[in-house]
């Protein structure tokens, strides 16, 4: 679906997809969410499962826009942002 | 030449070596990763399923293969990695690294086959026997391979 | 499972990592050497026309592999060299390890291709465009990459 | 051909082959020959042809019975000794 300047691509991948029981949230990018890290908080003070998703041993990764991504990226509006495991590839 | 691809299907490695073999190479080196059964617990896998983030996925690869191409001055190199439902001794990855000399062509395949299983987002999930799923648990060792290329320069 | 070739036939690659996949292996490592035209000196080479010490080479090619298989703990490995004329762009030489482990088998692949160049009774003669022909030199590079493998220990 | 007791059979690779004109020699053991430098000498003494070659920069190796030998590796009669240059294979 088209970005808007305002919204959000959230996806999800691997247990945290299962666990969710969805893989993708779209949403408008919430007021004084400015980075990953406000991400994550804003996303565990609305969804309850949230909180055992960010708590499994701080082991959770990010990227925005396809790029991995640490607590201090920022996030804007338009911006896809994935959720995800340390990756097992190779 | 950098070739990438992230499919269902298998690869065929032969066809992919002839591909490289003609660009003027003194030796090409491969790796391949096969789905290996009989874990440490005598568990019976069955399969792995594996997940990959489109888009980023084939980005990543480009990324360690790119490096791989200016770092070790290779002619050409090749990653082509599977996803989905892959049985017990089906191969899920393929590098191919082509150089002048052979000791480019094979650190290059060491060098992606250790940054793909840190920088590629990909994700494994055990199938078992039984019907039982596990999601496949990231290894410190793979992380210490890939850190061995930084310390190298 | 250990498998010697020496022949003027060109081998295929698909076939005899295929013959090796099904071991148990989680990761196969190759390297194929290829006639390298264009050297230093800009010259026309044509071809190679591979001499080798028969009975001796499958010996020492064996020697080689067994060190390998016991070494690096390997599931399989395959050595195939050929003789006779090979046309520039032709494979020389294919080497194959399997392991239950990456490393092992890259590792592995390194070591054999290393130690055939300096323990294998084979000579190289360049064949120009010009009809000129002259036989290879060793180089003082390949000791010293088998001499890497005895201080690895 | 079968080895006898007291024959030596006598094998040429690469440049040396082309420079003696053959690929091997059949001959008897000669007296006082017991080792590699010793038949290296007794070919010189031989033949002319061997100066040149045993003389090029010391780089011509031997086997004997199909293993890398040394100048001091024993040869008796029945053995097989190859003369060749440094191998270059791989």
């Amino acid at each position: 679906m088209p970005a808007s300047a305002t919204s959000l691509h959230i996806l999800y991948f691997a247990w945290l997809k299962d666990r969710l029981g969805r893989g993708e949230d779209n949403l408008d990018l919430p007021a004084g969410v400015v980075d990953v890290a406000g991400l994550r908080a804003w996303l565990r003070a609305s969804d309850p499962a949230f909180e055992g998703i960010f708590n499994a041993g701080g082991r959770v990764r990010a990227a925005v826009n396809q790029k991995f991504a640490g607590d201090g990226t920022p996030v804007r509006g338009g911006d896809e942002v994935a959720f995800f495991p340390p990756v097992t590839g190779g | 030449m950098i070739r990438i691809a992230v499919q269902e299907a298998p690869f065929d490695t032969g066809a992919e070596i002839a591909a490289l073999a003609g660009m003027g190479a003194g030796g090409l080196a491969s790796f391949i990763g096969i789905v290996r059964g009989g874990g440490e617990a005598g568990d019976a896998l069955r399969a792995l399923v594996l997940e990959h983030y489109p888009g980023m996925t084939e980005r990543a690869i480009a990324g360690v293969a790119e490096t791989a191409l200016q770092r070790f001055a290779l002619l050409g190199c090749t990653v082509i990695h599977r996803i989905g439902r892959l049985p017990v001794g089906a191969p899920i990855v393929l590098v191919l690294a082509a150089s002048r000399h052979r000791q480019a062509a094979l650190d290059a395949t060491g060098f992606m086959i250790d940054w793909l299983k840190t920088a590629a987002p990909f994700w494994k999930q055990e199938i078992f026997a039984d019907g039982r799923t596990a999601w496949v648990e990231a290894r410190p060792a793979d992380d210490e391979a890939t850190a061995r290329w930084a310390r190298a320069g």
